[in-house]
Order: C-alpha cells, then structure tokens, then sequence
C-alpha cells in the first residue's frame, strides 16, 4: 500500500475543511507546529494532515519544527520556536509530561498552545487539548471481542502490544482489561512489539508458538500488523479472528476483502492532526466553533475510537491512512 | 578491559590442537542453551516435553534467528580481522526497500534477489573502500553508513511499509524441504559456506592473520587493503541475503527492518568467542551465540515475562552464560 | 664483602606440557655479575619471571637475602628490591620515556605527578647510562629499537635495586652501544650490587662476566663456573650437549656469481637514507655493516616495498619492482625477515606452522581449500633445519622462547620458492648452535642460487657470513668491499667516523 | 652511544613535541565546526551573523551537548583503558528514574544529587567487578548492564514519566552564571577535573598504560584490576551527573532517558582522537567530537530538514569530518 507518490488525499485527509461562518477568511494565524520526527506510519499521517489543513487555509502560515531526538531536545527546538512569537503553537509532544513546564512557558508568553494527543501533566500548559482516546480503543476492541466470547471464561485472548514503555501503551492494555473483565473475560497472553512490521512478525511467531489454540488477538498497531498478519499466514493458523487499532488503508482493505482473521480495527484517527490546526486559526483569531455557542473552543476534545467493521468499512477508507 | 585476561591467555593450554579453545567455548553455550531447555521444561513442560510442540517451537526459534545468523556470519569476519560493522541493520533495509519497490518487483523475484544482494554488496564495498583506502576507523565508517543508509531507505520508500505482492519471496518463509523451514536452511548454508572460507582457504588465513597482526600480514606480502574491502563486501552480501529473509517473513520491506541488529549480531559474535580486538573468532561459536539470544526472547513469550522482567533477565542471563563458559574454559586451562 | 644475597635450591616451574624449569640450582653474590647461559629454551627466561614474581614456582626454595621468600607479584619482587629488564621490551609505546621510566612509581604528592621532576631525573638516569640525547619527552613508540632497550634499562635502574636482572640486553644494542652497558654494570657491581646477566654472546660472558651458571631443558647443568677462564669448548658442551667445530661455513673458494638478481640504483628516503645503490647477484651473500639509527631496516623495508621510496629504483631481474608494494616485492621472489619479530613478524596466537607458511599463499591448498597436514610437512624439515625447540609445530608462537621465536621468523622463508631473502638482525637472540645451524642454511640457500641480502650489528657475523661488504653510516653507503678485504677494527672505524669527528666518543 | 644519536636525529619529526599529533587532530575537529558555522551563515545568515542570535544559537547548542558531554567525559577514561562501556545510556535513566521517585524527591535536592551519583558511581562499580573480577569482557559486560539497567528503571518508575517538582534541580537548567548556562558550567568543569585526572595523575597515567600495553603495565606493578573498577565508577558517575542534567532539562525523571546514548558518547570519543584498541584520546578531543555532532544536529533543525535527509547528510558529514582531520594529520605527518 505505498510507492505511488505522496497524495494527502489518501493519508486520513478528511476533505472537509472549516464550515459556516468560521470557514471566511480572518487575520493571518502564524501556527507553530512541532511533532516527533515521522519515522512511523501514523506520525507520518499526523504531519501529513497537519500541513494539509494549513495549506486549505489562506489565513493560516504554517511553521514546522523538528522536534529533535528526544524531549530535552524538542523542548530546546520549541524554546526557540516560543521567541520567534508565533500566535498558536500546535504541540505533540515527544513526551506529555517532559514537555509540560514548556507549554506553560508558551502560555505564560501569551502564545496559545494546543496540546495535541499526548497529554501534559498539568491541564493549565494548554490553551486545548484534543487527543485520541487509548484507553477508549482497549475498550471498543474489549467490547468487539467481549461480545463474540461472551460467557467462555476459558477463551484464549492474545494481546500484541505496541512499543511497552510507552505510556499510551499501558493505557491501550488497561482499557482492553478492563473491558474484557465486565464479560468475564481475560488477556491470557500478551507480548510488545515496537510498531515496526518485523518486531510484529517476531513476536507474533513466537506468540503461536506459546498458545496452540487461540480465540481471538488484539494487535495495538495497524503498522506493525502487517507483519502480525505475515506471521499468522506462516504459521497457517486461522482459528481465531483479529481486531486491529490505529485504522491504517492495509488493514481496512484486509477487512473489506475479508481475507485474514482480521474482522475488525478500533480507530486512533491521525485526522486529529486536521482538526487541531483548525481549531489553533480559530483560537488564533479568537473564534469559537460555529456549530457551539460558546464564543471560546472547548477546553477538552477527546476524539471517538471507533470500531471499523465489514459493515462500516467502506465510509472509512477514506480516511485509513497509509502505514 | 583485555588486560584482565592476559595473565590467563598468556599460558592457555597451548599443546592441544589450537581449535581446542574454542570448542570448549562452544561446549559452554550449548551448556547454557540446555540450561535454557530445562527452564522451559520447568515453565512449560507442555511445550518443552511434548516431541511435537517442541520441535515445531524450535524451528520457529531457528526461523526467527536466520535472518540476523546469516548477518552475524559476515560480522564474524568483518570482526575476525579487527574491524567492526556497525552497518548491518541499515544496509539490510536499505535492501529491504530498494528491492520491494513497485519498479522492482514488477520484474519478478529473480531481479529482486539480485536487487537486494547487490545493494547490501555495494554498499559493504563503500564501508570497505572508506576503510582501506579513505582509512577511516571502521566504527566512524559503517557508522555513517548506518545513518546514511537508513536515511537512504526512508527516502526510497517515503517511509512507508512497502507490501511485496510477489508470493514467490514471500513463500520461502513459509516452505520447508524434509520437514525444514527453507529459511533454516539459508541459515544454516550460509554457515557452512562461511566455515569453510573461513578455515578452509586462504582467505580465511588471511583474515586471521590481519586481525591478529596487520603488520606482520603486509610484511608477509597480504593486500591488507583489497582483503578489507572484500571483507565489507562480504558482510554486505549477508546483509542482502537477510534482507530477502526478513522481506519475506515481514512480507514487506521497510525502513525500520533490522533495528538494531548490529549490536545484536556484534553481541552473538563475542558471547561465541570472536574478539572485538580480531585474531579469534569462529562461525559456530557465533551462530550459537545467535541461538542464546534468540531462545532468551523465546523462553520470554512463552512465560509472557513483562518487559520489564524480561530486560532484568536478560542482563542476568547474559552474565550466567559468560560465566557458564569462562567455567568450561577455564576447566580446560587448569588441566 | 660478597655475601650471597641469591640461593635457588631445586626449583621447578611447569607450564602445560612442558617443564621449563626442572630442579634449578643458582647462586648470586653481592657485587658480582652472575651470567646465564643456555640454549633457545633452555629456561632462563622463565627462571628470571619466577624470579622477579612474574611467575610463581611449583617447586623448590628460592631464598633471598637469607629468608625464603615467594614473590606473588612483579610489585612484591620490585619492593623486596629486584629490578628486571625483561627480554621482551616492556614498555608503554604511547607514553614518553619519562613516564614509562617511572611507570608504577611516579614522583608524586596527593597522586599528582610532578612532571618536571620525573624528566629531569629520568635525564639524568639517561645520562649514566650514556644517552644524554635520548629526550624525556619523546613518545617511546617513536624510537629505535636500540634506544627503547635504553630506555628499560633506565627503568630498571630508577629502583634502588640489590639485584638486578638482564635478559639478554644486549641483544638489539650494537658494538659500541654495549661498551656503555658494561660500563654502567661495572660502577653497579662496585656499589655492591649484584646482576645476573643473560646473553648468547660468549665474548660479552667473558668480558663481564664473574660466574656463570648453564642451564639446559630446564636443569642446572653447571654451577659457578669461572666466566673468563672456562675453556668456551666446555661452556657450550655444557649447553648443547655436544661441541661445535666452526660457527661460518666456508665460502666457496672462487665466489661464482650468477646474473645480478637485485639491483637497487639510487634509492632514497628524506631522513633514513639516501641514494644508496647495490646490487645482490644469485648465489651471492651481500652484508650491511652500521649502527643502529644509520638506515639498515629503512632501507630493507624500502626495497621490500614495506616503505614508498623518495627517489631511487629498484630492480629484479631486469624488471623494476613496484615502489611500495609488498606483494608485488613477493611475487617477484623477494622475502624479508623484519627486525622486530613480535610488533613486525609474528602472529602470536597462531601455531607456529601457520606463521611460517603465511607468506605462502595458496601454495598449500588444492582446489582452493587449505590443507594443513601438508602445511605441517613441509614445515617440519624447516623446523628441523633451525633446530627449533621443542619441535611441535602446532604450538602457538606465544609460547616460544625468544630464540625460537626468531627462528620462526626466518623459517617462514626457507620454504623454497624465495629467490632473495632479506634479513634484518636474523640471529637476535639465536643461541650458539643454532646460529650455526642458521649460518649453514643461509649458505646453503646461496649455493642454491639464492640472493642474501643481510644486516646485523654484529660486524663478526657480517663479516664471517657475508661475500660482499657495504658500511653504511648515517643512511649513506660509505665502503663496499669484498668481505675478506675487511676486518672488524676497519668496519668499525668506518661505522664510526662521523662521530669521531664529533670526538664524542667515551 | 653518540651513534643513536645520529640514527635519531636522522629521524624527521624526531624533536617534535610529541603531543602534537593529537593537537593536529583537536585542530581538524575546530576547522570541521567552522565549516558547520559557514553552512549555517549561508543557509541562515539572519541567525549565524546576528551576534546575539547566534551567542544564544551556540549556548542553546553547548546546553543540549552538556549530557552527552559529560557522559565522555567518562567514556573517554574507559575507552583509553581499551574498554568500552555500554551502559551508559541506561544507567543515566536509572539515575535519573532513581532520584525522581516520589520518595527521594521529598528528601530535598540534595538527596536527589546524592542519590543519582550513588545510583550511577554503584552501576559503575558492578561493571567493573564483572569486568576485573568476573573475567567478562567489557562489550558483554557492560550490554548486561544496559539492558538490566533499562528495565530496573522501568520497574522502578512503572514506565511512567516521574515529574521533578523540586524546582531546585529544574532550575540548574535554566540559571546562568556571567551569562553562562549552569549546564555548560558543568560540562567544562566535568571536562577540566577529566583532563587534570588523565594528564596530571598517576591515575591517568596508568589508564593510558592499561590500555597501551595490559602486560607492560602488569610487569610495572600496576593494580590492573582495581584500576578497572575504578574506571567503570568513574563512568558510572559521570552518568550520574549526566542524570541530574537530563533530569533538570526535561523537568523529570524517565526510564526512556539516554536512548542510544553510548553510541553518541563512543561516536564522538573516536572522532576525536580515541583508539577504541586503547592507549590514545584527549578529553578535549571528545568533546570537540560531542559537539560537532551536537552543532550538525542544530543545522538539521534549524533548517528543519527532513529525517531522511537529516540521516543522509550526517552519515555524509561525519565521512568529510573524519577526511579533513586525516587531512589536518597526514600533514603533520609529510614533514
Ligand atoms: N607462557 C608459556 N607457556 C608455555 N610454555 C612456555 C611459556 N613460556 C615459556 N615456555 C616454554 O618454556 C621453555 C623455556 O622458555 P624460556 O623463554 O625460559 O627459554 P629461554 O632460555 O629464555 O630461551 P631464549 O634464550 O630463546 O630466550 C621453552 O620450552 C618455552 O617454550
Ligand atoms: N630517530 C628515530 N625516530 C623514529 N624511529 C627511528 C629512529 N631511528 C630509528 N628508528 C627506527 O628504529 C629501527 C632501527 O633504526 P634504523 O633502522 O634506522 O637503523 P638500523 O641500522 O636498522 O638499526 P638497527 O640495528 O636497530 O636495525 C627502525 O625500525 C627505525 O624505523
Ligand atoms: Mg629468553
Ligand atoms: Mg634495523
């Protein structure tokens, strides 16, 4: 699913750009935008879309800021970034609470920060947060499975975690805990991988290995799915069916055809990146959401994970981005 | 630090055969792979005593060690002669991607192996070439090959995962002939072809003899510089070799494939008793060492050890295995 | 006044396999220089490692100044006052000769070291033993050979030492190099202090010597033997068991010269030598008398193609060879065998079979596989040749003698196929019999048609050895001659004229 | 005797100082930093010839490379000695994870510091003993202790962020003292102790002897294995302070701290001058090395260019840094 050259169109671009009276152009919003470096499918998406959305808007200049190595580095990258004055900063941070004391910095400098995803320690560092929900995608793919295995307390359920010392990692697996619990249901083996398509493969290989009989697995990362899915079909195992998360093109085209145990993938939309700098021109220019009456935008977005399925696959597509 | 060992070495059990030293060293992580058995036995007799389910795990482990026991190989060369490949992992995406691109692989599998083993070849020639005759240390040279090559791969493939629809590749990780995986047997040729270059040719002598004295090797009339450049070629080869094997495995070529296989590999090749510092080194020893670590992530799926426990153990495991092995050795030394 | 300061009763030392030391008598006195002689192998090596706390002894007593004692470290030995310079030079190539001088007890106060203090008194150490000119400051690794034996000297001498040993110091040092030695022996014995003093050059025994004791595998075979006036018939019975007739092989009476097989014309390098030119015929033994420093090894090394030349050609057999390429020096027939036998020669872990057979290429594989019994075989009857000790080919070179070591190095071109061999200092270290051993294959070698191009700073050897004769002095040619137009006194003014003129003689 | 003298005063380069190869080499590494300086007037004159910004530029530069720096600092001792030391990236999180748990924080800033330099010095001590004592060859020794090291810190910190609300210690990160950022401070003051120890101490001289010739130094009576101890705590602590820097800079403590640190600390000590065979570095020289890679990284994001090109260029960078020293060195060597 890649080689044919860039189109945003096909990396989780929603199309629509702002509606109603915000969609008139307003003053010029110079937004600050900083991301870790795009060395993963759903970054990629993330900068993709922002720069996108940018560019949809006569009134918005983008400035782009690599976010360097590490936190200290990004925190570095942004403390430059801060004395260039911009009137929005869009932070995703390498790591929420290492870049907490920064985005205070900002606010405290009258800049505006939007804290996109990975979430500060202390809510006043942001102006706006709007941030997928991992918790809430352990939960969707809880209920998928939970739903199917209702009442085998001895079903076997597999979890392919993504890169483990990350905590959106820890929050992922207890959402899927938790959730599996209320049907009486439990993870019987998990393994990390590290979002990349080999660590998949590996630890997939050795997972079937360890458990001859599966019910049913729950892979964190659509990225590193490719090579989860890759394993299964080496091992010629089938007996079980597979929820996905993230929502990548590979694994809604894989639902659609129906072609591997994966029947389902709870979403973690990069579109979030789109709809975050839209909200930064507003906030840029003082407006609130059209379709809200408050004259502010709200303190709090936290975006759905839905589950995409056979049934509901085909009004995603659009928006699976490229892994 | 070597100085510790050189009160040992100095009168190391000099009148048996000089191979005598190295076998022990292999006795020992067979020793500590046993060990390994009988804590899986112990965690999961289900698995480690039934014939059928160990079999069929430990051809899964074998698979899962081809890729980075071909690369450890070329690295056991590259360290037998005082170099270090620092590389391995980049050059083995950068095959990865070069050879999965849709242009490539609309010629069939038989370019894309062709593909693959020339990159991973040419760009060992450059290390090679940057060492002997830019002389470069070889860490600072496949150092920057190692940044540059994956900077390389994320350009070609957009840093996207490039799916290889050609089933032909793909299927070698699914094959067997008499029962073994296909890649098992890549593996395992790639071995015996380097065991015998290396202690069956001139060209292994050679690469003994630079890495125990350069100087002594040019004064004996060696071309020290084309011998170097051969041997990053070699490593190059291997890298290209794996390339074919994780693409088929991960059925995808990507720039993140071979994460840190370098220190892996560098790591398999002196638990197996190669010397950082060159002069030693044997192919078995490394592919043992391959097999140690592989087994370790193995026996850790199996238990689903957190990662936490699993990095403590594997610290710990390391350490228990050196010294299961000095034990042997040193066994050897007392009589 | 000469009290025994040194007893050894019995002492044994066994390493795997062998028993290099097996039941050890020695006496040494205060104020005496007490030699040991023995064989390539013998034990003497080992006897001063036990000594000096490098090894410890399996067995036997080793009672110093009255008390028994075992050293369990270089440092206890050094404290209870034995100072050693050891065969192998032991120093520290990165670091300047100061600091390898007072390595492990630098002048300090609260661990930091005083610099300036270390390099005066190492100046001035330097200077007793006669080498003003070697700087403080200078990295070790930059030096000649010579010099770092100097500079280990030195070392030993830093440690107010009641015994001190030499493993055969002279062996790098050239004639008047070892005057100086003796001289600095001689004001040591006469404080009282004692030296044991090893070395395979009977002259230099007698010269300075007072007692000698001869080991042979490991056995004392003769104790406090008068140094000066023990006929050397016996002294060498004693070590070899039998008696050598001649040390030179005859030369044949008309010198037959074949087609001049090396010619080199005009060769120069800025700073080691300059347009030198000689030629080398079939079947001709060519020396090169110098001191140490005067350019032999450079020029060596230069023809070999080891260095590029500055200027210059060089020739074999009409073809002219490609500057700065030892493989293309071996292709065409030449070998070297280098001065430095563990930094330049020899690959210490492997057997030695391996190390001879190096230079060999694919000579002993069949269809391109290496076969090392054939290797062996045709390294055996080498081994043999040179009477290396013991015979075991399959022995790492690590664990050889020093002597052995040497003949390894030389071995690895007497396999056949060498149509000019070139030697640098090919018998450094080599015992009494087994240099003549090695004199006979180097004549044998050139009536076979062989080309020798040898250097050594022992104008004897080059004298006795060669056909033709060049001095060099300060990296030019100054004489050639046939050697019998030659003797010692003549070559040795020649060597050192220059420095007459700078009347800096002692 | 006069005679060495004519031999040795033949000899060119003969009365030099014989530091002066290293200087030649530190010399190359300055001409390599102007060469960055003029890329980056040419791409960003507003910045690198606005005395201000650029003053700001560069002591936004020396900040970031203060960690790394430190943590060379260390590095270089253990390289010098022939080892090398893995561990350093981990043992800086466990330092840092260490000394930010709820518990240390309450004991006061003082404790904190007290705890990362014991965390830190300990791990070091234990390197050393497996090193010294337990016969492990340093590369293997030191990678058990990365990976363990990683994982008791994530144990310790449950893979959370500890956030450092001791404002004592995040302030080291921002005070300045005569205009210089602490940070830097400390880094040249971990730089100079480092240099008094290597050059001025028997300690220092003894580390170069260990790592020059392990037997010459054995025969001097040198307390080889002591010496090794002490050099991995010397390591060991440097990574503590490095923690305490990290730790300060992003206002809290992390098991993910000092990623693939050991690379960047090995990397630069070798550029500058460090045999990774032991017996030759100069602290000045690697640091010269941290901060050539730091200043490439700032280009990189000043520019804000593209991962793959970032990774192309540096591999490019660090081939033509190494060539224009060569170049600097074979110079010195010509005449
Ligand atoms: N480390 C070692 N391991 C095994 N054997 C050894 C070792 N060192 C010496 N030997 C053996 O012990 C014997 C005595 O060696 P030693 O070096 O003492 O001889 P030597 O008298 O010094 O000879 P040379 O005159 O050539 O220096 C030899 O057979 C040698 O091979
Ligand atoms: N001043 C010097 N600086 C550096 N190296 C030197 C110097 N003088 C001599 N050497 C080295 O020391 C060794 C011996 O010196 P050289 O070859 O010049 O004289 P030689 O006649 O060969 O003396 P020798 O009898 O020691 O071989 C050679 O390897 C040479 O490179
Ligand atoms: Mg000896
Ligand atoms: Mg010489």
């Amino acid at each position: 699913t890649s080689n044919e050259p860039e189109k945003p169109a096909n990396t989780g671009q929603t199309g629509a750009a702002a509606t109603g009276a915000n969609a008139a152009p307003g003053a010029t919003v110079t937004i600050g935008f900083s991301a870790p470096a795009a060395d993963h499918g759903w970054i990629r998406a993330i900068t993709d879309n922002a720069k996108a959305q940018a560019a949809k808007y006569s009134d918005v200049k983008l400035t782009q800021v690599d976010a360097g190595k590490d936190a200290p580095a990004q925190i570095a990258a942004l403390e430059a970034l801060i004395a260039q004055k911009p009137t929005v900063i869009v932070l995703l941070p390498q790591d929420g609470a290492q870049l907490t004391a920064t985005g205070r910095k900002a606010m405290e400098a009258g800049i505006p920060v939007v804290n996109l995803d990975r979430e500060f320690s202390d809510a006043a560092a942001s102006f706006t947060l709007i941030k997928g929900d991992n918790y809430g995608m352990g939960v969707s793919a809880g209920h998928y499975i939970g739903k199917k295995l209702r009442g085998r307390s001895d079903a076997v359920i597999a979890e392919i975690a993504g890169i483990d010392s990350l905590p959106l990692t820890q929050d992922r697996s207890r959402g899927f805990k938790d959730t599996l619990a209320t049907y009486g249901l439990r993870v019987t083996n998990r393994v990390a991988a590290q979002f990349t398509v080999q660590s998949g493969q590996d630890v997939t290989a050795n997972l079937l290995q360890a458990a001859p009989k599966i019910d049913a697995i729950w892979n964190h990362d659509d990225d590193q799915g490719v090579g989860v899915l890759a394993a299964i079909k080496q091992a010629g195992r089938k007996e079980f069916f597979m929820v996905g998360g993230a929502g990548s093109l590979d694994a809604m085209n894989h639902i659609k055809a129906g072609d591997t145990p994966l029947e389902a993938t709870v979403t973690y939309p990069p579109t979030m990146a789109s709809s975050a700098i839209s909200l930064a021109r507003l906030i840029g220019q003082g407006k609130g959401l059209s379709d809200l009456v408050e004259l502010q935008v709200p303190k709090l977005i936290v975006l759905q994970s839905e589950t995409i399925t056979k049934e509901n696959v085909d009004k995603y597509i659009p928006l699976g981005f490229k892994s | 630090m070597t100085a510790t060992t050189v009160g040992v070495t100095a009168h190391s059990g000099w009148w048996r055969s000089d191979r005598s030293e190295p076998v022990r060293r292999n006795l020992g992580l067979v020793a500590v792979l046993l060990i390994l058995y009988t804590i899986g036995a112990i965690t999961h007799p289900e698995i480690f005593l039934d014939a059928d389910r160990l079999w069929s795990n430990e051809l899964t482990v074998l698979k899962q060690a081809s890729s980075i026991g071909v690369i450890t190989v070329g690295m056991t060369f590259v360290m037998i002669a005082g170099g270090i490949d620092l590389s391995v992992g980049a050059l083995l995406a950068l095959a990865s991607v070069w050879c999965t691109t849709l242009a490539t692989q609309s010629y069939g599998v038989g370019v894309m192996i062709f593909v693959a083993l020339a990159v991973g070849a040419g760009a060992g020639v450059v290390n090679g070439v940057l060492i002997a005759y830019g002389r470069l240390v070889p860490f600072i040279a496949t150092l920057a090959l190692m940044v540059a090559a994956r900077g390389l791969a994320q350009k070609i493939s957009g840093k996207l995962t490039q799916i290889n629809t050609v089933d032909a590749l793909n299927q070698i990780a699914i094959d067997k002939v008499l029962g073994i995986p296909v890649l098992v047997l890549i593996m395992l040729g790639v071995g015996a072809l380097g065991w015998l270059l290396l202690n069956r040719t001139t060209f292994g002598r050679h690469t003994f003899a630079i890495g125990g004295n350069p100087e002594a090797a040019r004064l004996a009339g060696i071309p020290i510089r084309r011998h170097t450049v051969m041997l990053y070629a070699l490593s190059g080869l291997c890298c290209g070799i794996a390339a074919l094997i994780v693409t088929a495995q991960a059925t995808a070529g990507s720039s993140d494939h071979g994460n840190l296989y370098e220190l892996q590999a560098i790591a398999a090749a002196i638990i197996g008793g190669t010397a950082l510092s060159g002069g030693r080194g044997t192919i078995v020893g490394s592919l043992l060492g391959v097999l140690v670590f592989t087994q370790i992530t193995n026996l850790f799926i199996i238990n689903n050890l957190q990662l936490e426990w699993q990095l403590i153990a594997q610290g710990a495991i390391i350490v228990g295995a050196v010294l299961v092995q000095q034990f042997r050795v040193s066994q050897l030394r007392r009589n | 006044m000469t009290e025994n300061v040194l007893k050894l009763t019995d002492v044994v030392k066994t390493f795997p396999g062998v028993k290099a030391l097996d039941g050890v008598e020695l006496e040494v006195n205060s104020g005496e220089v007490h030699c040991l002689l023995g064989q390539n192998g013998a034990g003497k090596s080992t006897l001063i490692k036990v000594l000096s706390g490098v090894h410890r002894p399996d067995g036997g007593r080793v009672e110093w100044q009255g008390a028994e004692v075992t050293f369990a470290s270089p440092q206890a030995a050094m404290k209870a006052g034995i100072a050693t310079i050891y065969q192998e030079l032991d120093l520290v190539d990165g670091l300047t000769v100061a600091e390898n001088i007072f390595l492990g007890n630098e002048p300090r106060t609260l661990g930091f070291v005083h610099r300036s203090r270390a390099r005066r008194d190492a100046t001035a150490i330097l200077a007793r033993l006669g080498h003003p000119e070697i700087p403080a400051a200078r990295e070790v690794g930059k030096l000649p050979s010579a010099a770092k034996q100097i500079v280990s000297m030195a070392r030993a001498l830093s440690r107010e030492a009641r015994l001190l040993i030499m493993d055969e110091p002279s062996a790098v040092l050239a004639h008047d190099e070892v005057a100086n030695l003796f001289r600095v022996i001689r004001e040591l014995t006469a404080q009282g202090i004692a030296v044991i003093y090893i070395s395979h050059r009977l002259d230099e025994i007698r010269e300075i010597g007072d007692r000698v004791t001869v080991l042979k595998d490991g056995r004392t075979t003769a104790a406090n033997l008068d140094a000066r006036t023990t006929p050397t018939r016996e002294l060498v019975g004693r070590m070899t068991g039998r008696s050598i007739e001649y040390v030179f092989p005859p030369r044949p009476e008309v010198a037959q010269r074949g087609e001049p097989l090396l010619t080199v014309d005009g060769l120069s390098r800025a700073g080691e030598f300059a347009d030198v030119s000689l030629t080398v015929h079939s079947g001709e033994i060519v020396g090169i008398a110098g001191l140490v420093g005067s350019g032999r090894s450079e020029l060596l090394e230069t023809i070999f193609g080891a260095r590029k030349a500055h200027g210059g050609t060089v020739t074999v057999d009409g073809r002219s060879l490609r500057p700065g390429s030892v493989a293309a020096a071996v292709r065409a027939g030449l070998g070297l065998a280098p001065e430095e036998r563990k930094s330049q020669a020899l690959i210490l872990a492997d057997p030695i079979y391996r190390n001879v057979t190096l230079a060999s290429g694919g000579r002993f594989t069949t269809a391109g596989f290496t076969q090392a019994a054939r290797e062996r075989a045709a390294v055996e009857p080498v081994a043999e040749s040179l009477d290396l000790r013991p015979r075991d080919v399959r022995r790492p070179v690590r664990t050889l003698s020093g002597g052995n070591q040497q003949k390894v190095v030389v071995g690895r071109w007497l396999l056949g196929g060498t149509r000019l061999l070139i030697l640098d200092e090919p018998t450094r270290g080599v015992d009494v019999g087994a240099r003549a051993e090695l004199y006979q294959v180097i004549r044998r070698l050139a009536d076979e048609g062989v080309g020798v191009l040898l250097v050594s700073s022992e104008v004897p050897e080059v004298l006795g050895l060669a056909d033709r004769v060049l001095v060099m002095r300060e990296g030019r040619v100054v004489r050639e001659a046939p050697a019998t137009e030659l003797d010692e006194h003549t070559v040795l003014d020649l060597v050192m004229a220059g420095s007459l003129l700078e009347g800096s003689l002692p």
